[in-house]
């Protein structure tokens, strides 16, 4: 997939609206920074560019126990910090530790709970994580309380990025403003509010990547404006995509729909249900509604930048089931269960959605689905922080229209798709189980599927899977709407394998494979 | 030359006052189509359903082409469709009423409030000035994004609570170019003398100050009318206001702004009727200070 | 007389200024009004041509049609031709009338409160009118501006330069707007009432000013004046108006010796002469309504750049008299003495120190609410009635206003009694619903007087109440008072630089300077048998209405004039009264 | 003057106290907890408790208050929660640019929206009256977003005078400050229209008519300096308004101001940004409102400043 003779060099443009929080891999969560910090950290593991397809990054072997307990890494040779520091064992150990150190507050904590000692740890007890031990300069052992099969996806999420102590400790707070990683790019300038510059890092452990020289983040772009630059050519990829508004502008014109390439992306639009509310803590009210919506005019709306979903998962995400029917969109018999459930006149209830175009509008298409079967929805049209906040309080918010906030999953792992969204630990006050939905049975066949950490069980683990978001649906917490689809609009003057333009774990662009048409 | 008649005039009395002053207003062409304009836009606020082309919550299935773009005016939809395929005339009629509330009873709220704030802060000066105006300082201050979020968390969004913040916001910018008015006008011999009549202070302030002030409080207002109904739709955007899918103005401006390239008849129609609205009461307000300020007569 | 040479005018000289059968309209309510009728006269060079005639019979439009200044749109020339040399001036553009404007013909406007930009400092605005007309270079500005000031005698003249129209008093200003006039010395000077604010003193200065002007540089000088003794003393010729029509034209002797019209007959009847008047009626004087006892009125004059105060304007130092119930205590004494402060203080529109008794009651540190009562006793009618009406209100409900105010009536009584006043002050009816913009001067003296009249109070501080009334309405109007007097037993503060008037109305006779007494006794021991050099001096002053007979050479100013501005922490010296023959006191 | 320039500053500082009680009061009855919008998606209740201890989020309302005042007087204005930044490094790295963006505005303004006012005051009730009044209406109900994005394509893109955004040379600088001018040059033309026509009307213009002096002389002089008055008021006013109309801009034309700062931090519950963008632009108004007091008396020597 990846064209290794593609040349190196050149440079490119890529706009955002919003200013980079910060470039600490420990902190950075929101879509935009991930891709950043993925070019300037590296981990353990990482993907096969374009794919989801686990491989190792800083690790030269990965061995797992029998019982899948313990997992040895050794690193590689040579491999060095963008402060010229070689990485050792130690380095690994220091980096988990901080990630999990509650001092640290990282939003990834939560992820290495598999490891042994995480509990102690992260309640600030005991003296790090006991899981974690370094055999040797090269080699670091991590033991794990329960066998888990997501552990190669953890490790090779950005939390799991490998920090020098000596620049943390050095930066303290600021660690997010002068990061030193080990990865393709290193960090050339950032002036606030205007841009962020990224270098090729020379050392870098793998021969002839990055491709391009340097990156330029232009910060505080308007999609709008991003999108004049781009026309005008001095732009080469606008980072939040083309506007909702000049998507079709774009497309209709067969020179620019000619730059854009499309793809899949793990995402899920959905309503979510307040199973512990009335009405809704009727199953046959949730699948009324289920039922009622129509999605296609819903798609239709944005433009046909999404497929229309009928489960939990994306189509790109192993354990989606293709044959599955779901709800077919039927009024009429929705309208006939509402009755059959004793609401022959329907009810009022209330439908939240963040303020941030396209949602209202959907919501509003969603309002009008509901009349149609006598449901009468008040949209609450709010800022994201309200919306998550109503959302976590069990008796708030009746419907939520998940979309702005929508689930993107961490990594391609079907499990990521359940836990603090569907499973029994995020329905307490504050969690994102926002259908409040808990089904015990579902929870201990999720723990056991993750259990099977064996690849021969691989296969099966996934059907285990996708037959738990088939159960999930047939208790109807939620009405999947759609999965969004990506629309990457790049320049003349980048090339590389389209896959690495909707890379699934790198948006935009996987910055460090595509290449400059203009480098020799 | 148009003219009062004198008889009318000769006559006091409240209401044949405001008779006259109606009657020169209709006899001033521009203020006469002001009038009608708000006039109009009344009616369309109370009898809105029965002028709606069509539903105006409908999402109609041809409201939108097949690839999901609005449909431009003209044909069955006269001002085109808005994004989910509703028709837009229908929603501007509807909006009218939130818009009318908003831009004349709330902004009028606002006008009454900073018009008395100021009047009082200027004429008397010494520390009642300096509490109020140090005040109206703290809400020029205010964080009042903040208080709508907070408002909108705690209450059932309503059109009542966007007027009260609305009315709270605006009445400031008033309160503060009223009182530097007051302040040199309360110098003036004229109103020296009315203390020397043993005028009461609110016949000073409202027989005397006022008429001068006349002027500032109609561009005040009527520029008002403008930034209010915009200030409902952020307002309403942080869901302190109408909720989707009541229309307004504003948020018919506001959550079409960005189409405006490709759907540009999304933002110009509900543009276009604000400003008609302000342009309306600023005719009538001109007029109306014209007519009242007698050293301007015979001018227009 | 200084100009006889000029009097025939018609002889072989061309006239400086020819207007044509000038007609002027105004746009009223009521349609199109003609103010001024056919009026033609010339002006030759050199001469002094007055305008008189009862208030608001067009003098003022006149002038203003001159410098094309008519109020538009409300006013226009709708016909005649004038001519200035050889130039017609109706047709000017507003451009070609700037050349002719200050540099060719000036004017001294009616109402200096409003007449001056109060954002300027009087030095600005007397050095902008040189620059204009490349009168001096830009370095020699200031020099020439303080010059001006000195001729036209305005105290402290490097002060005055700094200071703003609004610290000084009405008579200061009108000083600055003639400096102004004068700046470019131009051909034709029109002066609109130049000294009806000013006392006596000043007025013979400015008068003789003019003279002096007309005298070096040839000026001709169109003067509009209501005072006939002015009249005598300056014009070669006169042209009497009535209701915008000429009634007389004159050389002024054969007009004072043998006027042909009835009207001019009345008015010369009418003219009060220093020295004629009859004794003032002996009626019993009542209780002291007021009682003023160590009045001092200071005001704080702040500078620098922290603009904190600088000097003190001791407005009014110490003073002390009472009134009585039907009395007539008169105030004369130059301009800005503190004349017009003392009626504020009265009724407690300035900050003062000392006592003052209204009807008993003391009004010191009273609430506006608690003073309320005490104002229905005591009125005044403010110096400048254009700046003390309100622009936006009908005369009619102006007047009404006090009535409504203390609830003294309503409805169509209320009607009635503003009627009645209009009437009593010698105006119709059916002007009751104009605007204060739509009268002249004189009229609006006039609802100021009716005004102060509505509530009928016990005692009225007049300040310059009649001085822009011509002769004849002057006469009603102190009919009035008068009467007024004699029916409810009014006790008058009388404010007037108008001497021979003071004569005809006063009991007693306050001469103030610089904010002291300085001579105070029963009218005729003041005016015929004062004490104090400055008291004389203002006699000396008063012009005669008799063109024939010279006023007697005016006693010399001394010198050392002093200022109430003084700095912080340095009072001036308080003058001692001594009595000098039983009820006469002065200073020494 | 001193003692009042002193005392007004002390006061100034007693509304600026006020503000952030009051902003802290709202921010402590947001319903929205930044220890969850810090904890992220995949945190525990008991991440998020000890989150909330850390923060001293779970001390009573005064403590926090307490402490906040008591580190802001050392100057210390706190970390961002999601930035993890020193709030007053991130505001200092951007309000230089929101400061000479405002000054750019108002000059802007002003130009426009006296030029404007003088204009149809001179010209009342004539067709440049009526054109240059629809002018004013539109262009203060024109949305920012709109005129923006409107100029950018007319003057960046088609006729390629100006950048396409960014920040840095003086060119940068005209579209934002036309585009955030044309609200307030509305408003001023109004005012300013206003007031002209009634200083037009007063005596003291006849003098200056009367000393024969040219029409500019006369309107620059002696009419505009009277007209100005009532407009001195709204410096305040204004730096209010552009406070509001900043986020736009500054998003439309990729300017790195605090406007972008201060709506990223409101969206997310950044409660030290928020506190600090708060106390700057509140502190601007204040210093804005003070100013136009103390230039007031200047101008016009009636006031007298007691
Ligand atoms: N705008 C107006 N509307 C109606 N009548 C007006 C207006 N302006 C002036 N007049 C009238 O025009 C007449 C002439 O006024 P003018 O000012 O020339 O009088 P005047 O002779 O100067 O009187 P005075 O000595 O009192 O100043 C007056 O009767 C006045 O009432
Ligand atoms: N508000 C004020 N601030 C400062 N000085 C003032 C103020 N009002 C009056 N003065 C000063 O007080 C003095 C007395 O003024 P006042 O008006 O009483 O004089 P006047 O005797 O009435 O003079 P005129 O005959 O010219 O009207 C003058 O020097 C004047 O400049
Ligand atoms: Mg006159
Ligand atoms: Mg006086
Ligand atoms: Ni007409």
């Amino acid at each position: 997939q990846v064209d290794q003779d593609a040349p190196t060099g050149g440079s490119m443009i890529v706009t955002y609206k919003d200013d980079v929080a910060t470039l600490d891999p420990a902190i950075g969560y929101d879509w935009q920074n991930w891709s950043m910090i993925k070019s300037l950290f590296d981990g353990l593991m990482g993907y096969e560019p374009g794919t989801t397809t686990l491989r190792l990054e800083l690790a030269d072997s990965h061995d797992i126990s029998d019982d899948g307990l313990v997992h040895t890494f050794t690193l590689k040779d040579g491999i060095k910090f963008h402060n010229g520091r070689e990485i050792t064992a130690e380095d690994v150990k220091y980096s988990l530790e901080r990630v999990t150190n509650p001092e640290t507050r990282s939003p990834g904590a939560g992820f290495f709970g598999m490891i042994e000692g995480f509990e102690d740890w992260n309640a600030g007890e005991g003296e790090g994580l006991s899981g974690v031990k370094v055999i040797d300069d090269k080699t670091v052992e991590i033991t794990l309380n329960r066998p888990d099969a997501t552990f190669g996806h953890v490790m090779a999420l950005n939390f799991a990025s490998v920090v020098p102590q000596e620049a943390v400790e050095a930066s303290g707070e600021d660690f997010g403003r002068e990061p030193v990683g080990s990865g393709a790019y290193k960090l050339a300038d950032w002036t606030p509010g205007q841009q962020v510059v990224f270098e090729r890092f020379e050392d870098y452990h793998r021969a002839g990547v990055p491709k391009l020289d340097q990156i330029t983040f232009e910060i505080g772009l308007e999609p709008t404006v991003a999108l004049l630059r781009m026309q005008q050519g001095q732009a080469d990829i606008p980072g939040d995509g083309i506007p909702p508004a000049q998507f079709l502008q774009v497309m209709n014109d067969p020179e620019q729909a000619d730059n854009v390439v499309e793809g899949g992306q793990l995402h899920t639009g959905y309503i979510t249900l307040n199973t512990q509310m009335e009405p809704f803590d009727d199953k046959a009210v949730r699948q009324a509604v289920n039922m009622a919506i129509n999605k296609d005019r819903i798609v239709r709306i944005i433009n046909g930048r999404a497929v229309p979903a009928n489960q939990p998962l994306p189509p790109t995400m192993p354990g989606y089931a293709e044959d599955y029917e779901g709800y077919a969109f039927d009024p009429e018999k929705a309208k006939q269960m509402l009755a059959d459930a004793g609401y022959p006149d329907g009810f009022s209830t209330e439908l939240y959605v963040m303020n941030v175009d396209p949602n209202p509008r959907i919501a509003q298409a969603i309002q009008q689905d509901l009349s149609a079967i006598g449901i009468d929805a008040e949209i609450r049209n709010l800022a994201q922080a309200n919306v998550i906040a109503a959302g976590g309080e069990p008796d708030q918010a009746p419907m939520i229209w998940s979309g702005g906030m929508a689930w993107i999953a961490d990594f391609p792992d079907p499990s990521n798709f359940y836990g603090p969204i569907l499973g029994c630990g995020g329905a307490v006050q504050g969690g994102w189980n926002w259908a409040w939905y808990c089904n015990e049975e579902l929870d201990a066949r999720a723990a056991e599927a993750d259990s099977m950490t064996d690849p021969d069980q691989a296969e099966a683990r996934i059907d285990a899977w996708r037959q738990i978001y088939l159960d999930v649906m047939e208790d109807a917490p939620w009405v999947p709407v759609f999965n969004e689809q990506r629309f990457t609009y790049t320049s003349d003057r980048l090339a590389g394998d389209d896959s690495l333009f909707v890379d699934p774990v790198h948006i935009p662009v996987n910055y460090d494979y595509v290449y400059s048409t203009e480098a020799q | 030359m148009s003219v009062i008649d004198p008889p009318a005039v000769a006559r006091r009395g409240r209401a044949r006052k405001v008779a006259a002053v109606l009657g020169e207003l209709m006899r001033r062409p521009r203020a006469a189509f002001g009038l009608i304009v708000i006039a109009i836009m009344a009616i369309a606020a109370v009898f809105a359903p029965w002028l709606m082309p069509h539903d105006p919550f409908e999402q109609s299935f041809d409201g939108l082409t097949l690839a999901g773009a609005p449909l431009p005016p003209g044909g069955e939809f006269p001002l085109g469709t808005d994004l989910l395929g509703r028709d837009l005339a229908s929603r501007l009629i509807l909006g009218t009423r939130t818009s009318l509330i908003i831009g004349v009873l709330a902004n009028g709220i606002a006008v009454i409030l900073g018009a008395g704030v100021g009047i009082t802060a200027g004429y008397f000066g010494g520390w009642i000035g300096a509490i109020l105006m140090r005040f109206t300082d703290l809400m020029m201050a205010f964080p009042a994004l903040l208080l709508a979020i907070v408002l909108a968390a705690i209450f059932q969004p309503s059109l009542l609570i966007v007027a009260l913040v609305i009315a709270m916001v605006n009445w400031v910018q008033m309160a503060r170019v009223i009182y530097t008015e007051t302040r040199s006008l309360a110098e003036r011999e004229f109103i020296q003398v009315q203390r020397s009549i043993g005028s009461g202070t609110l016949r000073v302030l409202g027989s005397h100050l006022l008429p001068h002030l006349l002027s500032s409080i109609v561009v005040f207002g009527t520029l008002g009318i403008s930034t209010t109904v915009l200030l409902e739709a952020t307002l309403s955007y942080l869901g302190v206001g109408v909720q989707p899918p009541t229309p307004s103005w504003g948020n018919i401006i506001f959550e079409n702004q960005t189409y405006f390239s490709t759907a540009p008849w999304l933002v110009f129609f509900p543009g276009a009727a604000i400003v008609l609205l302000a342009l309306a009461f600023n005719l009538v307000g001109d007029a109306l200070r014209d007519i009242l300020d007698p050293t301007l007569k015979g001018r227009h | 007389m200084t100009a006889t040479a000029n009097t025939d005018g018609q002889g072989g000289a061309r006239p400086v200024l020819t207007v044509r059968d000038l007609q002027v309209q105004v746009a009223t309510t009521g349609g199109a009004k003609t103010v001024l009728d056919g009026l033609s006269f010339d002006l030759m060079p050199g001469e002094t041509l007055c305008l008189a005639g009862e208030s608001g019979s067009g003098k003022s439009m006149t002038a203003l049609a001159i410098m094309g200044l008519l109020p538009k749109p409300m006013a226009r020339i709708t016909g005649g031709s004038i001519k200035l040399g050889g130039q017609e001036l109706t047709e000017l553009s507003e451009a070609g009338y700037r050349d002719v404007r200050s540099n060719r013909v000036a004017m001294i406007f009616q109402e200096p409160m409003t007449s001056l930009n109060p954002l300027m400092t009087v030095q600005q605005q007397l050095v902008e009118v040189l620059l204009e007309h490349d009168t001096c270079s830009r370095a020699e500005a200031p020099a020439r501006a303080l010059a001006l000031l000195k001729d036209v005698r305005l105290t402290e003249p490097e002060r005055r330069l700094k200071q703003y129209p609004h610290e000084l008093s009405g008579g200061m200003r009108q000083r600055v707007m003639i400096a102004i006039a004068l700046a470019c010395e131009p051909e034709v000077l029109i002066a609109d009432e130049p000294t009806t604010a000013l006392d006596v003193t000043v007025q013979a200065e400015i008068l003789d000013l003019i003279r002096l002007l007309q005298e070096e540089h040839g000026t001709t000088v169109l003067m509009i004046t209501h005072d006939m003794g002015v009249v005598a003393e300056m014009a070669d010729r006169v042209i009497v108006l009535r209701h915008g029509q000429e009634v007389e034209a004159a050389p002024v002797k054969d007009l004072f010796d043998a006027p042909r019209s009835d009207y001019a007959r009345e008015l010369l009847a009418a003219v009060p002469r220093l020295g004629a008047a009859p004794a003032r009626p002996q009626r019993k004087l009542g209780e002291t309504v007021v009682e003023v006892d160590d009045l001092t009125v200071r005001f704080d004059i702040t500078g620098g750049v922290l603009n904190r105060p600088v000097a003190r304007v001791h407005a009014v130092e110490s003073v002390s008299f009472d009134i009585r119930k039907g009395e007539t205590l008169a105030l004369v004494g130059e301009s800005g003495c503190g004349k017009s402060t003392i009626g504020k203080a009265l009724l407690g529109l300035v900050p003062w120190e000392g006592s003052i008794r209204v009807a008993g009651r003391q009004t010191h540190g009273l609430s506006p609410r608690m003073l309320k009562p005490v104002r229905r006793d005591i009125q005044m009618v403010f110096q400048d009635p254009g700046a003390s009406l309100d622009a936006r209100m009908t005369v009619r409900d102006q007047v009404a206003e006090p009535m409504r105010v203390h609830g003294i009536a309503k409805g169509a009584e209320l009607d009635d009694r503003v009627e009645y006043l209009f009437r009593r002050v010698g105006l119709k009816a059916d002007m009751m619903d104009r605007y204060p913009h739509e009268f002249s001067g004189g009229q609006r003296q006039r609802i100021c007087i009716a005004r102060a009249l509505s509530l009928s109070p016990r005692v009225i501080v007049a300040d310059e109440s009649v001085s822009a009334l011509d002769v004849s309405v002057q006469a009603q109007v102190l009919e009035l008072l008068q009467e007024l007097q004699s029916q409810d037993d009014l006790a008058y503060l009388f404010i007037s630089h108008d001497m021979a008037v003071i004569e005809q109305v006063a009991d007693r006779v306050m001469v103030m300077r610089l904010g002291q007494v300085v001579e105070e006794g029963a009218r005729d021991a003041v005016l015929h048998d004062a004490r104090h050099p400055y008291t004389r001096r203002l006699l000396s002053a008063v012009p005669i209405p008799d063109p024939h007979r010279r006023r007697p050479p005016r006693a010399e100013a001394e010198p050392g004039l002093g200022s109430p501005i003084r700095r912080i922490g340095d009072p001036p010296t308080r003058l001692n009264l001594s009595e000098v023959a039983p009820g006469h006191r002065a200073a020494s | 003057m001193r003692g009042y320039i002193i005392r007004r500053l002390f006061e100034s500082a007693l509304i600026l106290l006020g503000i952030t009680l009051v902003t802290f009061i709202l921010l402590y009855l947001v319903p929205a907890d930044p220890a969850r919008q810090i904890a992220g998606r995949s945190a525990t209740a008991e991440t998020v408790q000890n989150i909330r201890d850390q923060l001293g989020l779970n001390d009573p309302f005064f403590v926090q208050y307490a402490r906040y005042l008591g580190n802001l007087f050392q100057g210390d204005m706190g970390r961002s929660y999601l930035q993890r930044a020193e709030v007053s490094e991130l505001i200092a790295a951007r309000l230089p640019a929101s400061l000479m963006l405002m000054v750019a505005a108002i000059v802007t303004e002003l130009i426009m929206g006296l030029t404007i006012g003088v204009v149809a005051a001179l010209r009342r009730n004539k067709f440049a009256d009526h054109s240059l009044m629809i002018f004013s209406f539109v262009s203060i109900s024109a949305p920012q977003f709109v005129i923006g994005i409107l100029l950018l394509y007319v003057f960046a893109v088609q006729l390629g005078w100006f950048p396409i955004g960014g920040y840095g040379t003086p060119a940068h600088f005209v579209l934002p400050a036309v585009t955030l001018g044309f609200l307030g040059a509305g408003w001023y033309s109004r005012m300013m229209r206003s007031s002209m026509i009634d200083v037009l009307a007063q005596d003291f213009v006849r003098t200056a008519r009367a000393k024969g002096l040219s029409k500019g002389r006369i309107i620059l002089r002696h009419v505009m300096p009277n007209a100005i008055l009532p407009i001195i008021a709204m410096i305040g006013i204004d730096i209010g308004l552009f406070m509001s109309g900043i986020v736009v801009v500054e998003s439309v034309f990729g300017w790195p101001g605090i406007g972008q700062l201060a709506w990223q931090a409101i969206q997310r519950v950044d409660i030290p940004v928020i506190m600090g963008v708060t106390m700057v632009s509140a502190t601007a108004i204040v210093m804005g409102n003070l100013l136009a007091d103390l230039v007031a008396p200047l101008i016009d020597p009636r006031i007298k400043t007691k």
